[in-house]
């Protein structure tokens, strides 16, 4: 019992991922009708936008300590960020403490512009291209982008930390009267599982509470009466896709903790989301987020040793299993809507 | 006993009754319009006859043979062809090979693998397709792609690979929606060429009257998805519940 | 009939030469002319460096190739010589090899076994590479080590750890400095031994495919004879990024040390969970919950961040090492680069400069004459002390370090400190050990 | 001539010629110069041009006529690069039967997978495909290893149980991949001048099957059953309502590329007898449909020039490294030098992918109908140019 807890909790957490990425995707989908291979690129941009400030406050003057020397025998070169120099130690240490969470609203205008330039300057030009061309040209510009992130960041993981009262864990087990050490989470595990939430909550009441929101999901559902209402829905939809950029870039932030960022771990998550928005049904908000949280928490039960044991190499497979299972069972994915992208 | 016979059919969409009870039977050799009102069923009743949908209860049989069930091509296999209310036609082949398919279609059945034959040494095949395009008066047009020709060009062309295949029965779904008037009446010149040169059954399903009243030799009206009546053109004109059914859409 | 088996280059040059101007093509049989493959015949020769350029590897391959042009520069007679000064045979004389220029051509391996047999392939067959070397992972040495052999070239392996490599997959052209996961199962028993005593459960995850498997039956093997128990060992997909999923079932298991045969971004990734997990923060059995990784790199743990302090595990060599050669190659990648060499730099630099050596004292290029001169050969001064290339299977015996992740780093670059040094006679292991049986050398193959 | 019209018939000459001269069009710089770094006629590059050719061209005949885009084609290349090298391994190291039985092993597999995928159109098929394949790259490289010997890839060994043929050579190395005696990596050095070419069995073996295999694809976009996949493309809903089942005709496309994809799965293996895992991923498979989209899909030689040039930028533009670079503008002042060699280094050598992104997006936004596309604008130049001549003398003629 305790197990499948535990691998719920893993599995919510790894979902919110997804479904945090899969919801960009959709958007972005669903408005302008575009499959944007560049969303991966994205959430990756958005860990770096951690890195970036998390560099940013660490940018240092530098004092010469001859007492020590550096791995040449020369003086020791001693850095102290500027941050904790007009600060001071307490208080400069605290902000470089909190980078990852500042970066939120770091990456916010990084997001929704970068999000504005690839909308105007590319994507805009795609709407009435096959869906191959849009997936060319936006692997294109994926490689494109991780390539840049590659040649100042270098391939390496770079290591962005949580604050230190969001590391270590806690004991979710005592709470519900398991034994000790039988259910440990780590808070900022937590913490990112609530801050997808309150993420896609917000996009959904966005969608459904504003006169933005209902416009778009008019443009959704039918793009061109909308149009003969004397919307101007291509700026609205322009709007949309800086939004679904920076979701992607705030679940890439809010990442960066859990696994350090590398320039390639977009590509690693876009097939998976790829798959998450296809399971849910391509075109469905709640059917992507569905289908995140579902692939997230079969992922982790899957990887359980009394699952493995039965079935070796179960865990290897299982999101593609799945996808199969339900596509063959449910033919548009588990919310899907006729006729989208069959053709 | 007619070529098609649909026998108290029902079909329900969640609390929508789009069919109720309906009875049909269409003779042999006859011109059969269907008509009504905005949601009274047409399209419904369409779908059931080609396979698409299949009826909650009923049967509807062709030829003695029930369709319910069955695959679209396994339907056009049996004799019916239809034509659909916006003409569906390969627009990225040409006109000539557009022809060609329905004629590949009826020699070699549902699928055959002639992948190192040429298309070109087809003559038979040619011979038909560039025959019934002359016919359709389309042959100066038949290395265009069909997708540039013009929209009653292009109901010519379907129609005339729907009769490429020789249907026992042709189902034709508004063929004039949204066309000029002049294409209307070469559309309607045209089915009564085939209704005169050829021992076919045509069911049509129309809301331009014009076009019923041209071609139709008998009539059903539906109205809420169960027939109001049927008879001859003469006596609809005048029957006062198609009146009423139609005044009442006018009302709505 | 012309048999080159993929041959070229060298001789064609100076044939190019007496053939210019001259209208007629004229065939010439590879066979007739060479004695082995890509005989350098000009005043320089070439060598081909294989190694990641792109794919989570890259930055390790970036410094990889550092230390080869370094090696190049050193050969030719440039900068301070680095270990050129300290190896203990002085055979080079700085005047490239046997007198011919060192050159060089790079490629791209992107970590796949196929992508770099074929940058292999175009360096032996379009650019005329005499020795190829390099690659950042086992599968990719093994795939390009049996190229080699097929090709008649001579490979000198960089960055491999897997017992296949010069196990099962041994190869007569192929040679490793680097060294194993026996060697860092049997350096890391003791000192886990001394510090975590001999009564611990040992809980394995595993990145499921050959070197990892490999490693963890090495760990195991070790451990097990010191006592250890292993309560389980679990594998992990390569492609996983998140652990959470595996970590989270391990303080339940009743194990109180978790080893993690990870490597690269997956031991990133896997060691960075664990510590979210706070296994290090708990007590299990009455004990301190330890995690060990075996292999350690230093580029990549620096990914890892603040999580590998006080870590255990082992590595090939390190730069904090104050050994004469160690500091003069700290020393001279220090200043041109401006940051100290990783151990791959290290492995890399010294298989060029072993090279090179063995062909000097050989007297002759031909693959098997280099063979014989590595074969056996005893060394000193790379940075690792006295240092035996056995003949048996072509792998180095050397001592091996004992790594921690430091709890105070002075700078970026200081991670890691050496907690032991363990002596070869430790690491030793007959040529015919079970986990090295099933392959053999074959014969040297000199092409042509 | 070959059931082929006049067209058909000199474009399949063209192609011919091209591969059959390719150690001389590909090596156009004498071996010493500079501009040698962009000679890709050798062997191991020749033999992936026509390779990933054949590949391409199969995934077209799929893609191009009938529009399905599959997303896991690459399973299909790595089940038949396994099949060879178990061959090898266990029957003879003759690459005819080692062929046979990738082609067959891989359309067996594409029938199975093509049965269940195709039941599902448009993106759900693509997906359905993605998955079929990451299961078999991910399995592959995992519990499978006793077959596939998994992160290695899978190779010959010295004691290689094979029926026809020793396990070893006398001279104690492994036996070479052989068509009835004639190895495949046995060359030939032709020196003309400063020129050097090579001929080699290997890629001559691959650029028969090649033309053969263009041969058919140009037989297949000519039939009734070429004319039906394309019919399923443009309209689906009239193929089944001209009483045609789409399903079968699609599988067979399915089938037919997926036996391409056998065959150049075979031929890696026979012209290098290692079968690697990484052959099967997603991103191979993408690889081989960025080819025929780049190259131009639905056309006869779009997906050769495709393969061609992203196989021409992984192997020449990843091996440009700076000293490269510095002996190119060497001739240059050395501000001036320093200056280029910053300004191309981020673009080659490990690079490289920079490049070949921009270059996709490049030839998507200018070329929506790939390279194929580029090369009619241009003829249309040309040809434009002449009659464009003759109307302007017309023109002014009455003006005098």
């Amino acid at each position: 019992m305790d197990a499948i807890i535990l691998q719920i909790l893993n599995g919510l957490d790894k979902g919110s991922a997804y479904a945090l990425i899969a919801l960009g995707l959709t958007l972005i989908f669903g408005t302008l009708g575009v499959v944007n291979f560049a969303h991966g690129a994205l959430f990756m941009i958005g860990a770096f936008c951690a890195v970036t400030l998390q560099r940013i406050f660490n940018i240092s003057y530098e004092t010469i300590d001859e007492s020590r020397t550096d791995f040449l025998g020369n003086p020791m070169t001693v850095k102290t960020p500027y941050i904790e120099h007009w600060f001071g130690p307490e208080m400069g240490g605290a902000i470089i403490d909190w980078s990852v969470p500042l970066a939120i609203l770091f990456s916010i205008p990084i997001m929704i512009s970068i999000g504005f330039i690839m909308e105007r300057g590319l994507i805009k030009h795609f709407y009435k291209r096959p869906h191959a061309d849009q997936i060319l040209v936006t692997f294109g510009l994926a490689i494109v982008l991780q390539e840049i992130i590659k040649y100042f960041y270098g391939a390496n993981p770079i290591p962005t930390g949580a604050p230190e009262v969001f590391r270590g864990s806690f004991d979710f087990g005592v709470m519900l009267g398991f034994d000790p050490n039988a259910i440990i989470y780590p808070y900022w595990r937590l913490v990112y599982f609530a801050f997808a939430a309150v993420i896609i909550g917000g996009v959904f009441a966005f969608l459904q509470f504003t006169t933005f929101g209902m416009v778009v999901r008019a443009g959704m559902a039918d793009r061109e009466t909308v149009q003969l209402l004397g919307i101007n829905i291509d700026k609205r939809f322009t709007i949309m896709f800086g939004i679904a950029a920076a979701v992607a870039g705030l679940a890439g932030v809010m990442y960066a903790p859990i696994n350090s960022p590398n320039y390639h771990m977009g590509m690693d998550f876009l097939v998976l989301s790829f798959v998450v928005v296809v399971v849910g049904g391509m075109g469905s908000l709640p059917g992507a987020v569905l289908a995140g949280f579902l692939l997230g928490v079969l992922e982790s039960f899957a990887s359980m040793n009394e699952i493995k044991s039965i079935l070796p190499g179960i865990d290897q497979i299982i999101i593609y299993l799945v996808a199969i299972i339900i596509l063959l069972t449910r033919p548009r994915g588990l919310m899907g809507r006729k006729g989208v992208m069959e053709d | 006993m007619g070529i098609l016979e649909v026998k108290n059919v029902n079909k329900r969409f969640g609390g929508l009754q789009a069919l109720g009870d309906v009875n049909l039977s269409v003779a042999e050799n006859t011109v059969h319009a269907i008509i009504g009102p905005n949601g009274a069923g047409k399209s419904t009743l369409l779908n059931c006859l080609i396979g698409k949908l299949i009826p909650d209860t009923g049967s509807v049989m062709f030829q003695g043979q029930s369709v319910l069930g069955r695959k679209p091509y396994e339907i056009n296999q049996m004799g019916i062809s239809r034509v659909f209310q916006t003409p569906e036609i390969f627009g990225d082949l040409t006109v000539l090979e557009n022809m060609m398919i329905p004629i590949f279609a009826k020699r070699d059945g549902v699928f055959r693998m002639h992948a190192l034959e040429s298309s070109h040494n087809e003559n038979e095949i040619i011979d038909q397709a560039e025959a019934m395009l002359e016919d359709l008066n389309l042959q100066d047009q038949r290395h265009m792609h069909s997708a540039s020709m013009s929209r009653g060009n292009k109901r010519r062309l379907e129609i005339g690979m729907c009769l490429a295949q020789t249907p026992k029965l042709l189902l034709l779904d508004e063929p004039t929606a949204g066309m000029a008037r002049a294409d209307t009446n070469n559309t309607i010149d045209l089915l009564k060429q085939i209704k005169d040169e050829r021992d076919i059954t045509i069911a049509i399903i129309e809301h331009d009257m014009h076009v019923v009243f041209s071609l139709a030799e008998r009539i059903t009206v539906l109205a809420q998805g169960s027939p109001l009546v049927e008879d001859t053109p003469e006596n609809i004109k005048g029957h006062p519940k198609v009146r009423e059914a139609y005044l009442g859409e006018t009302a709505a | 009939m012309s048999k080159s088996n993929l041959t070229r280059r060298g001789l064609i040059k100076t044939s190019a030469i007496a053939g210019a101007g001259v209208a007629l093509p004229t065939i010439f049989t590879a066979s007739s002319a060479a004695a082995f493959t890509n005989e350098p015949t000009g005043g320089s020769v070439t060598l081909g460096f294989n190694v990641p350029q792109t794919g989570p590897y890259a930055d390790e391959g970036a410094d990889e190739l550092r230390a080869y042009e370094l090696a190049v520069e050193h050969l030719n007679g440039g900068g301070d010589g680095g270990m050129m000064n300290t190896f203990s045979s002085k055979a080079l004389q700085g005047n490239g090899i046997m007198g011919k220029k060192v050159e060089y051509v790079t490629g791209d391996t992107q970590t796949k076994s196929d992508a770099a047999r074929a940058s292999a392939k175009s360096m032996i067959e379009k650019d005329g590479a005499i020795m190829i070397t390099g690659g950042s992972s086992s599968g990719v040495a093994v795939a390009v080590q049996g190229l080699c052999q097929e090709a008649g070239v001579i490979f000198m392996a960089g960055l491999t750890h897997s017992n296949d490599t010069t196990g099962k997959d041994k190869k007569a052209n192929g040679f490793r400095h680097f060294f194993n996961a026996y060697m860092s199962g049997a350096a890391l028993a003791p000192v886990l031994q001394s510090l975590y005593g001999s009564d611990r459960k040992a809980y394995h995850l595993t990145a499921d495919y050959t070197w990892g498997w490999t490693q963890e039956e090495s760990i195991v093997a070790s451990t097990e004879s010191l006592g250890w128990e292993t309560v389980n060992t679990v594998k992990t997909p390569l492609a996983a990024t998140d652990f959470s999923s595996y970590i989270a079932p391990v303080l339940n298991s009743g194990a109180d040390v978790l080893v993690l045969n990870h490597y690269g971004g997956n031991m990133v990734n896997s060691l960075t969970n664990a510590v979210q997990f706070g296994l290090r923060d708990k007590q299990v059995n009455g004990k301190n919950f330890e995690i060990v990784v075996p292999l350690y790199s230093r580029l990549m743990a620096r990914g890892a961040g603040e999580n590998v302090k006080g870590i255990h595990g082992s590595t090939n060599w390190h730069w904090s090492l104050t050994d004469d050669a160690s500091k003069a190659f700290v020393k001279s990648f220090g200043e041109k680069y401006g940051f100290p060499p990783s151990q791959a730099a290290h492995t890399c630099y010294c298989q060029t400069l072993l090279y090179a050596d063995a062909v000097t004292r050989a007297g002759s290029f031909n693959p098997c004459a280099v063979a014989e001169a590595l074969e056996g050969f005893e060394f000193d001064g790379l940075g690792n002390g006295k240092t035996l290339y056995r003949a048996e299977d072509h792998q180095c015996f050397k001592d091996v370090l004992v790594v921690r992740g430091k709890e105070n780093p002075t700078s970026e670059f200081d991670l890691l400190e050496v907690v032991e040094v363990t002596p070869a006679a430790q690491v030793t292991y007959p040529p015919d050990h079970p986990m090295f049986a099933g392959g053999e050398l074959g014969a040297c193959n000199p092409g042509a | 001539m070959l059931g082929l019209n006049k067209r058909d018939f000199s474009l399949l000459l063209i192609v011919a010629i091209l591969a059959l001269c390719a150690p001389f069009l590909l090596n156009p710089f004498p071996a010493d110069s500079a501009m040698a770094q962009f000679n890709a006629g050798y062997p191991d590059l020749m033999q992936r041009f026509v390779i990933f050719g054949i590949f391409a061209i199969g995934f077209n005949i799929l893609f191009g006529l009938t529009g399905y885009l599959s997303f896991g084609h690459a399973a299909f290349l790595g089940v038949g690069s396994y099949s060879a090298v178990w061959m090898f391994k266990l029957l003879s190291m003759n690459v005819i039967p080692a062929i046979l039985l990738s082609v067959v092993v891989a359309g067996l597999f594409s029938l199975l997978i093509g049965f269940i995928s195709l039941r599902r159109s448009g993106i759900y098929f693509s997906i359905l495909t993605l998955a079929f394949a990451q299961m078999s790259f991910n399995l592959a490289y995992s519990v499978l290893t006793p077959i596939t010997n998994g992160e290695t890839g899978l190779q010959l060994t010295l004691d290689d149980p094979r029926i026809l043929g020793v396990s070893r050579t006398e001279d104690g190395s492994i036996p070479v991949t052989n068509f009835f005696g004639l190895e495949m990596r046995d060359t030939y050095e032709m020196i003309v001048g400063p020129w050097s070419f090579q001929f080699n069995n290997g890629y001559y073996l691959c650029a028969v099957l090649m033309l053969l295999s263009f041969y058919i694809a140009i037989r297949i976009f000519r039939s009734p059953f070429g004319m039906m996949l394309r019919a399923i493309k443009s309209n689906n809903t009239r193929m089944t309502y001209t009483g045609l089942n789409a399903r079968p005709y699609a599988l067979a496309a399915f089938v037919i590329s997926g036996m391409y994809a056998g065959l150049a799965g075979g031929l890696l293996a026979s012209m290098d007898p290692l079968a690697g895992a990484e052959r099967m991923q997603w991103t191979a498979s993408g690889e081989v449909v960025l080819m025929t989209i780049l190259g131009g899909a639905g056309t006869l030689i779009g997906p050769v020039l495709g393969a061609g040039f992203i196989k021409y930028f992984e192997n020449i533009f990843s091996k440009i490294n700076d000293s490269v670079l510095h002996s190119w503008f060497s001739f240059m002042p050395d501000g001036l030098e320093n200056l280029l060699v910053t300004l191309v280094h981020p673009f080659v050598g490990k690079g490289w992918h920079l490049t070949l992104g921009l270059l996709f997006m490049l030839v998507v936004i200018f070329l929506p109908g790939g390279l194929v596309e580029g090369g009619q604008r241009i003829a249309r130049l040309f040809r434009r140019k002449k009659p464009d001549d003759a109307k302007k003398s017309t023109q002014s003629t009455p003006a005098e």
